[in-house]
């Protein structure tokens, strides 16, 4: 291990990522209802560009911050369609390019391609899947949206607004209101 | 449309703690009891790592023979030019299957008792895709070009002939290797996160960054994440039904006498969720006691895994009947010298050690008290993985022994040392890979089975 | 990898050169001598290859030949159409001789034997010495003998001559040397020599134990005479064969009489009697002669000495008498007992009342094996030999040292011989025992010529220069060059002119006034002259004394040791196709068995392969046993051939020599050896041996691979089992004109997709599909192949044929015990009863059968196995990554598969040692590990003869050329050609009403159509 | 920035993976220089500037299969008188003299399995160069073509359908 030692700081370096700058509230929390009701006052009074992190995603929570369905079906649903395509088109133009006869069947016999293109579906569905998650969730992350605290993924929840000036100290006041265990604006 | 996003099923009667975890469990503790498997490995990880380490080289120096003076030192003959390693590749893929079953089609099901089991299976899927893959190729007369299956241009103009079933196993194998692995990693993402954080020692921190690609557990995040992976489960639970029924159709394709039947798509998956979760039974018996994770894996568990075998055991066995009906009630002497030689020709053993293995041994879960222990519980899945590797083996050999032409006949199959080494690397190359994946990643699903806890309310009223 | 590999290309850059500069330079190369069989010297080139008429030396029969030439090498041997013996017909033994030209063991140099260790010397040493040896023996009025094979023609009179001038003995050897038969006819007839027997002229063949379809005398032209006998349709073609175990020729009979060993003269008298008292027969002068020696044998006698029914020679006789002009055969083993000559003349006897003397019975081209000493001959030789009498003494051409039994003594005689000169190829066990060995050239290679039979003068014609790896001499040559060094003879100084001398005479015979070179020249392109010969009448002269023969010794039961089909009397044992070559009877290789009755080996608690032990008075021998219903309870066979303790690698340690139980015994009448005189106990054996079998389940469980129809039903013209109704050529079958009635229009239907099952195309609906892309529109033939059962004798010529044409490799017995033969055509052998009387044994030459839709094909994954435009299904070594699922697939299992590296020398499974490399067919790719390969139906003649045309600008002819199995056939079973053409031979057959497809109900349509054999047995025995 | 980097590299091991296959089988002996001969024989001489005409050395090329080698007697046929003192061709007499051929080194070797038949090409009036390059301009013969499957079927594909000389697309007719 102490190989490696040269190496310690780098890897320190790695996972605490680029040094950035934030301006906003972070509020930690740890009952769930009271993340739902900071959050139900923070959108009424406008602060609709809030994050909330959490080890678990909470229901209640997701509905108090009302997000509608996912798009990413709609990426999948193009690849899987591109696949299924891709895989005839392979098949029949394979046959075509260099007719060989084999067990006297027809050259485009549709049968054996069903197997390819629908292998070929969920290959290409499950590609453009994961390279839509990865896209929406903004994964691999290169740069923080917002300070970070691994008790995230723990068994604390984040509430982190945005804001500077007048608006942090309302915020700060309104969380400390709902119950956090610890606020800290950043400026 | 909320219900295309994960339920996280807010009312604890949904999973009580009672039902699965013992009180004591929190999120807190979660992480450090999963993430404290990650602590220095002991005497014997380390001497069942170095034995399975020469096993491997033991295996490769045979596949190293094969290779330079021919597939002639495997037992092969005119007419049995398919044996162990064919059937090895079946046994694998089978093996493969139960990760998806257990993470896709039990997630679709929403029965939660996987979450504490899933992460475990996947990784034997992938490691069992992986250690499959390697058959095919190693029994090939030329292994060294295998890439001539694959659809590539080439100066040669030519392509793979899509109409053979070898080719489908091709896109099925490839297909699924592919998906179970993104499943898998998809799957580690958060609790890679949790690893960064709390992890000890930087190199599991360091894996943790890796594999968490940055994971915050952002509320934007866990909703595009979750229905990403409902999608993925909705790709994998007709992929896992079609790559087996793909590897069944190498052989019903065929118009051998004991392969050209219909049945074989429905009997090889069933046989493959059979063969998988018995091993997946004997894997976290090993884990839970090795790492002392009772508290977590329980026996609750156990008993519904052994359940699944169970019912699976049925519909295997319900198939060698079936099978045996239609060759003596069909038209076909071929298909009835063949079963008749199946049980009662050169070959009878392995026909009665797969019939008593898959179907009388599996008998014995009916009753609870066998269910719920332990030692029982890992013989009998032991057994299990013997007669299905049997079971494939009957299926291939015993059919090819037996073919139209009775001039063929009498030349029989006996297994070489080289198969026979070959047979224990596999089953090393497999113990390798999970051996490390044990010690450097989350192998349980630590944000899933933090779900089944009770979310922390101030109010409990509300 | 490359082809280069296996043949090296030095080598065959120099051969290309050597065949240029032979043809322009006019260097003294021997190729520019050679005069080849169609085309003028100097058109030899390169990759064109060349034919020379020649004469087969590998057994006494001496058929023609044509040696196929490339590059100068010769590779391949096939019969030579014109040839009278054989009419173009060449078996398997004939085919191997090519694998004697280039045996890796042949001697390398002439070499001495000092003090027990061999010495090469240089020929001038060695003729010195020889000359030196022979001078002083002459000198010393000492005795000098001369042993040679029955060359015949002018090596047979050069020997004498030879002999003669060094005042030596001349002992003309041959292991089955037919004494008794030349014995009984002076008896009988007054002519001690071998008659014509006219299978062709017969209308009902009765064999007492003759196997004429295997070993005896003139096998080829027999098969072909029988083919033709059997193609009668007029009721008449019944075979009935006599002989206490089922042999292979014995299989094709219709009926299986299972005398008891020794008791066949009396079956013969008592069939002779039936004949002559109820006047079945001409009137024959010596009637009353006749009557008396046959009137003790009544049918009842006949059974009580037989076991065979009373009834049953009763009703033989009738047919035999009935369907005249017939013809009966006594041989083989039957004949080499104690009463051979007994037997002989009683067959003549019976040939004789029933009228068949000078019918099929003909004494005009008679067999040469006049000069043969008869075994008491070479006892006298043996005397002098071990008396010390003989000083030197000189073989060539023959291995008495193993082929004579022990008990004789031939060996430990040798030993006595103070100095012996071997002139041979090998170092055999004769050349081992020799102080001198001089190695001579094959016939392949040797100038020479052959006369076999009356009125043919056969030509012996070198197809290549001498091979550069051995410096033999022509034992002509040798010869000349020893008399000249011990000063005897007064002889030209080469064999060519001595040859050439004496063909003088018969250039003013056949001349017809051309100059001799032309003569000399139109002889060598045809391969010799023949003329017809009228027959001399003879009439019955004398009656010897019946009396039948009982081996005696222990044991209940009686050995019978047969010539082996595959390596005759042990000379084909250096020969890795021969020996690979499957017994058409068992079905083993590369060894000796013992055959056994089911119901003693279950006696003795023996399964196949468990030893046995044979004991006779003589000795004792522990072989592998066959379980074999083929044969009578109280006998064993044990096959001869095997055992060689020399002879080079695939001969040497082989199996056991079954002479070693034999005790003195010889005919009364001719003293030839009685190999028939022995009884043995057998008990179970110690030491495990390999039985290796290339088929194990010869029970075909009613799966209509080989089927049969009665002649009944083809003369009534209903159908027999299973069968298709005759079907005339329907016109939809014609490419371009077809068609497809589901699609109910005309529509074109490429030539790839007709086969043979036009008809039942209609009734289950089409499969056919039309493919116009690519080549496949541009089809115009569907080649295919009809094969006669009731033709096919299981005589195997075409497996070695095949192997010859198509480089495929001979493995060994180890490979093949583990199911690893690469032989692209097998004959399957089924056995449907082997009951006494009503046996039924069916061969069915089993290749790729070119399905129209075929199994294989579908199943790889890489094309590698296609079907071709000209409905072949392809199989490209190239594309083969060895998946093995085609051969999985296969359900006629005719597909083998490289396990091993044979085409690599540096690899230990090479199967190709030089210089049997030079034996390999460059038009055909040797294969490499790992791929499946397989009946291409020699897909490089096809291209070969599309070229022809081509260049000629015609289209192909039927029959212009031919498969190398179809080629081979010696009763031409087997016929291949273009179905497309209506007109074709192969399609005429395949339309035919005998017409049936092996595993039809798979739906394969294979491009192999069977013709079921015919079964002729009459309603009593069946 | 650290995708666009993963998406380049993958591309690149891509396309030389691709290249690998397509580049598979080379039968490519000596480079586009020639292997040195026992004799520095020129086509470059004798087929340029003499323009003698392939056939009258290889003559076989137009009734077989196989091309021949010239035997050393056709080419003493001229050099008998022609340039006798030149040192190359005394090196030729002297093989011719002791009976030997040249052992020239192959120059055009087909990968195994294969067949190729020149009479049915120069028949079908291909001329030589179409094959071989520009040999009268070699002063050393070198291996012009690359030999590789994908260049045969090209040229069989684009004569597939010739109303005079159809080429074939049936594997067997090389693959035998």
């Amino acid at each position: 291990m102490n190989l490696f030692k040269p190496l310690f700081p780098l890897i320190d370096k790695l996972i605490a990522g680029p040094p950035a700058k934030f301006t906003g509230v972070m509020g930690v929390y740890y009952y769930v209802d009271d993340v739902t009701e900071t959050v139900r006052t923070l959108r009424q009074t406008g602060h609709g560009n809030l994050r909330v992190f959490s080890p678990v995603p909470y229901h209640d929570v997701e509905r108090a911050l009302d997000q509608g369905t996912s798009i990413v079906r709609w990426v999948t649903l193009g690849g899987a369609l591109l696949g299924i395509t891709g895989g005839f088109a392979l098949c029949i133009y394979s046959v075509t390019s260099w007719p060989l006869v084999v067990g006297g069947k027809e050259l485009i016999s549709l049968p054996p391609f069903v197997v390819i293109g629908y292998e070929s579906m969920i290959l290409l569905g499950s590609l453009a899947n994961l390279f839509g998650m990865l896209a929406l969730t903004r994964l691999p992350e290169v740069k923080a949206a917002a300070p970070w605290d691994p008790r995230f993924t723990e068994d604390r929840i984040g509430i982190w607004v945005p804001c500077a000036g007048e608006t942090a100290v309302k915020v700060r006041e309104l969380m400390r209101g709902h119950g956090a265990e610890e606020v800290t604006v950043h400026a | 449309m909320s219900e295309t996003t994960y339920e996280p099923s807010a009312d604890p009667e949904d999973v009580g703690v009672g039902e699965h975890l013992p009180a004591t469990v929190t999120q807190k503790s979660l992480n450090a009891d999963i993430l404290r498997m990650h602590a220095r490995p002991g005497k014997i990880w380390w001497s069942v790592f170095l034995l399975d380490l020469l096993i491997l080289a033991i295996g490769g120096l045979a596949e190293r023979n094969q290779i330079v003076y021919g597939i002639g030192v495997a037992g092969h003959t005119r007419p049995v030019m398919w044996a162990s390693y064919v059937t090895n590749f079946v046994f694998w893929v089978g093996i493969a299957h139960c990760g998806t079953l257990v993470s896709a089609i039990l997630f679709l099901f929403r029965s939660h008792f996987r979450r504490a089991v899933y992460r475990v299976a996947e990784a034997m899927t992938v490691f069992g895709v992986m250690t499959a893959g390697l058959f095919p190729i190693m029994h090939l007369g030329r292994p060294w070009f295998p890439y001539w299956l694959f659809p590539y241009p080439t100066q040669r103009q030519i392509w793979p002939n899509f109409r053979s079933p070898l080719e489908w196993d091709v896109f099925a194998v490839t297909t699924y290797l592919t998906v179970s692995s993104i499943f898998f990693i998809v799957g580690i993402i958060p609790d890679a996160a949790a690893q960064r954080d709390q992890a000890k020692n930087r190199f599991h921190r360091l894996l943790g960054w890796i594999f968490s690609f940055g994971w915050r557990g952002a509320n934007y995040q866990w909703k595009h994440y979750y229905s990403a992976y409902l999608y993925f489960a909705a790709f994998a639970t007709p992929l896992v039904l079609s790559v087996h029924s793909v590897v069944s159709w190498d052989f019903a394709m065929a118009q051998v006498p004991g392969w050209h039947s219909t049945i074989f798509a429905p009997y090889f998956v069933a046989g493959a969720i059979f063969s998988g979760v018995a091993l997946v039974i004997n894997l976290l018996i090993i884990i839970r006691k090795g790492f002392k994770l009772e508290h977590i894996v329980t026996i609750d568990h156990m008993e519904k895994l052994a359940k699944l075998v169970l019912l699976t055991s049925t519909i295997v066995g319900y198939s060698y009947l079936c099978e045996f009906f239609c060759a003596w009630y069909g038209p076909s002497k071929f298909e009835r010298d063949m079963f008749w030689d199946r049980f009662f020709g050169h070959f009878w053993w392995s026909g009665w050690i797969m019939f008593t293995c898959n179907v009388i041994f599996p008998l014995l879960l009916w009753f609870k008290t066998v269910r719920r222990s332990t030692v029982p519980l890992f013989i009998i899945m032991l057994f299990v993985n013997v007669g299905m590797w049997f079971e494939r083996f009957v299926i291939i050999v015993s059919s090819l022994a037996h073919p139209f032409n009775p001039s063929a006949w009498g030349v029989n199959y006996k297994m070489s040392w080289t198969e026979a080494a070959i047979l224990a690397g596999s089953f090393a190359w497999f113990g390798m890979f999970f051996l490390i994946f044990v010690r450097v990643l989350p192998a349980f699903s630590i944000a899933e089975i933090k779900e089944t806890l009770v979310p922390p309310m101030r109010r409990k009223a509300s | 990898m490359s082809d280069s590999v296996v043949f090296n290309r030095r080598d065959f850059l120099k051969l290309v050169g050597l065949g240029v500069a032979g043809a322009t330079a006019g260097c003294a190369a021997p190729t520019e001598r050679l005069i080849p069989y169609l085309v003028a010297p100097n058109d030899i080139m390169p990759g064109v290859a060349t034919w020379y008429a020649s004469t087969c030396r590998e057994c006494p029969a001496g058929c023609g030949l044509l040696v196929k030439t490339r590059e100068g090498r010769a590779i391949k041997v096939e019969g030579n159409p014109k040839h009278p013996v054989n009419l173009g017909g060449l078996c398997a033994r004939g085919q191997a001789g090519l694998q004697g030209l280039y045996d890796p063991d042949r001697v390398k140099s002439p070499m001495l034997k000092q003090n027990g260790a061999w010495k090469a010397i240089t020929w001038d040493e060695a003729i010195q010495l020889a000359g030196s040896k022979l001078g002083e023996a002459a000198k010393a009025r000492h005795g000098v003998a001369l042993v040679t094979d029955n060359a015949t023609g002018s090596a047979q009179a050069l020997a004498t001559e030879w002999a003669a001038g060094a005042g030596a003995t001349h002992l003309v050897y041959e292991a089955f040397a037919h004494e008794s038969l030349r014995e009984a006819n002076r008896r009988t007839f007054g002519q001690a020599t071998i008659p014509a027997f006219d299978f062709a002229r017969a209308r009902c063949v009765v064999s007492f134990g003759a196997d004429f379809l295997e070993t005896w005398l003139s096998p080829v032209g027999y098969a072909r005479g029988f083919a033709a006998m059997r193609a009668r349709r007029d009721g008449s073609g019944q075979f009935i064969t006599v002989e206490p175990r089922l042999s292979m020729t014995g299989a094709n009979a219709d009926e299986w009489v299972a005398i008891k060993p020794g008791t066949e003269a009396a079956l013969a008298l008592g069939m002779a009697r039936v004949i002559l008292s109820e006047g079945l027969g001409p009137s024959v002068g010596e009637r009353s002669q006749l009557m008396d020696a046959v009137a003790s044998y009544t049918p009842e006698a006949v059974e009580q000495q037989t076991d065979v029914p009373a009834a049953t020679v009763q009703r033989l006789a009738r047919l035999f008498a009935k369907q005249r002009p017939s013809l009966a055969v006594a041989g083989g083993v039957a004949a080499q007992s104690e009463q051979s000559v007994a037997l002989i003349a009683a067959v003549n006897l019976l040939n004789y009342a029933a009228g068949n003397v000078g019918e099929t019975v003909r004494f005009d081209r008679t067999i040469d094996f006049d000069r043969v000493a008869s075994f008491s001959d070479l006892q006298r030789l043996v005397g002098d030999m071990s008396a010390g009498k003989v000083d030197v003494l000189v073989v060539h051409g023959a291995n008495p040292a193993y082929a004579v039994p022990a008990w004789a003594g031939f060996g430990a005689a040798m030993d006595k011989v103070p100095f012996k000169i071997a002139l041979s190829g090998m170092m055999d066990e004769t050349s081992g025992r020799c102080d001198l060995v001089l190695p001579v050239t094959h016939p392949l290679e040797t100038l020479g010529d052959a006369q076999t039979a009356r009125g043919v003068y056969s030509i012996v014609q070198p197809a290549m220069q001498k091979l550069p790896h051995f410096d033999a001499r022509p034992a002509g040559d040798a010869l000349i060059a020893i008399a000249k060094g011990a000063g005897f003879g007064r002889f030209p100084d080469t064999w060519a002119d001595y040859l050439k001398a004496r063909w003088k005479p018969m250039h003013q015979r056949f001349g017809a006034g051309r100059d001799f070179d032309t003569f000399w020249e139109e002889t060598l392109r045809d391969g010799g002259v023949w003329e017809p010969v009228n027959a001399t009448p003879v009439r019955w002269t004398g009656t010897p004394a019946f009396a039948a023969a009982a081996p005696k010794g222990p044991g209940d039961l009686t050995l019978l040791l047969y010539p082996s089909a595959t390596l005759f009397d042990g000379r084909g044992a250096n020969k890795p196709w021969l020996q690979e070559l499957p017994d058409p009877t068992t079905k083993a290789v590369w060894g000796t068995w013992v055959e056994i009755h089911p119901e003693t080996a279950a006696r003795l608690g023996v399964e196949d392969g468990d030893p046995v032990r044979i004991e006779t008075e003589a000795g004792s021998l522990e072989l592998p046993a066959y379980r074999y219903a083929g044969l009578r309870k109280d006998v064993i066979a044990v096959p001869l051939g095997q055992g060689h303790t020399a002879y080079g690698r695939s001969a040497a340690g082989r199996g056991a020599n079954a002479t070693v139980l034999l005790s003195p015994a010889q005919d009364a009448g001719s003293g030839a050896i009685a190999y028939l005189s022995a009884r043995a106990k057998v008990a179970r054996g110690a030491k495990a041996m390999d039985l290796v079998m290339t088929q194990i389940e010869k029970n075909q469980h009613d799966r209509g691979f080989a089927q049969i129809i009665p002649m009944a039903a083809l003369l009534g013209g209903a159908a027999g089992e299973g069968g298709a109704a005759p079907v005339a050529l329907p016109s939809q079958t014609r490419p371009g004109t077809a068609t497809s009635p589901l699609r109910g229009r005309e529509e074109k239907l490429p030539a790839h997709a007709i086969t043979a099952y036009e008809p039942e195309v209609r009734a289950r609906g089409p499969r056919n599909i039309p493919v116009s892309e690519g080549s496949y529109g541009k089809a115009e033939h569907r080649w295919a192949m009809a094969i006669d059962l009731d033709s096919c004798t299981g005589c195997s010529a075409c497996v070695v044929a095949c192997s010859a044409e198509n480089n495929v490799p001979s493995v060994g017995p180890e490979l093949i015990k583990r199911g690893r033969e690469m032989m692209w055509l097998r004959i399957d052998r089924f056995e449907e009863s082997l009951t006494g009387g009503a046996s039924d044994v069916r061969f069915v030459p089993m290749m790729c059968q070119h399905c129209g839709d075929a199994p294989c094909e579908t199943v790889c994954p890489v094309y590698a196995t296609y079907h071709n435009p000209e409905g072949l299904n392809a199989q490209v070594y190239n594309r083969c990554v060895g998946t093995r699922y085609c051969s999985n697939n296969c359900p006629y299992k005719v597909r083998s598969f490289n396990f091993f590296d044979y085409s690599a020398p540096e690899k230990p499974t090479f199967a190709f040692p030089e210089p049997l490399n030079w034996q390999l067919n460059p038009d055909v790719t040797v294969r490499s590990k790992g791929v499946m390969e397989k009946c291409t139906m020699c897909i490089q003649r096809i291209l070969e003869a599309k070229g022809v045309a081509k260049d000629e600008s015609r289209k192909l002819r039927d029959g212009e050329f031919q498969t190398a199995c179809a080629q081979s056939c010696p009763t031409q079973a087997v016929v291949f050609g273009d179905l497309a053409d209506p007109e074709s031979a192969v399609h005429k057959a395949s339309f035919g009403e005998r017409r049936y497809w092996a595993l039809n109900e798979l739906n394969t349509k294979p491009g192999v159509t069977y013709l079921k054999r015919v079964s002729r047995r009459q309603t009593e025995s069946a | 920035m650290k995708r666009a980097l993963a998406l380049v590299i993958c591309a690149a091991t891509l396309a030389a993976a691709s290249a690998a296959f397509t580049q598979s089988f080379s039968v490519q002996l000596y480079g586009a220089k020639g292997p040195r001969q026992p004799i520095n024989f020129s086509h470059q001489i004798h087929a340029g500037k003499l323009g003698m005409n392939c056939l009258y050395c290889h003559s076989s090329a137009a009734k077989s299969p196989i091309a021949n080698i010239p035997a050393v007697s056709t080419c003493m046929g001229c050099h008998k008188m022609v340039h006798a003192d030149k040192p190359e061709i005394e090196k030729l007499a002297a093989y011719f003299d002791r009976g030997e051929q040249v052992p020239w080194v192959e120059v055009y070797a087909l990968p195994a399995h294969v067949k190729f038949n020149h009479k049915r090409h120069v028949r079908a009036g291909l001329r030589c160069q179409e094959c071989h390059g520009p040999v009268e301009t070699m002063p050393v013969l070198y291996q012009y073509p690359s030999l590789k499957m994908g260049w045969c079927v090209t040229c069989h594909r684009s004569r597939l359908n010739d109303p005079v000389h159809p080429a074939s697309m049936d594997c067997v007719v090389c693959h035998h």
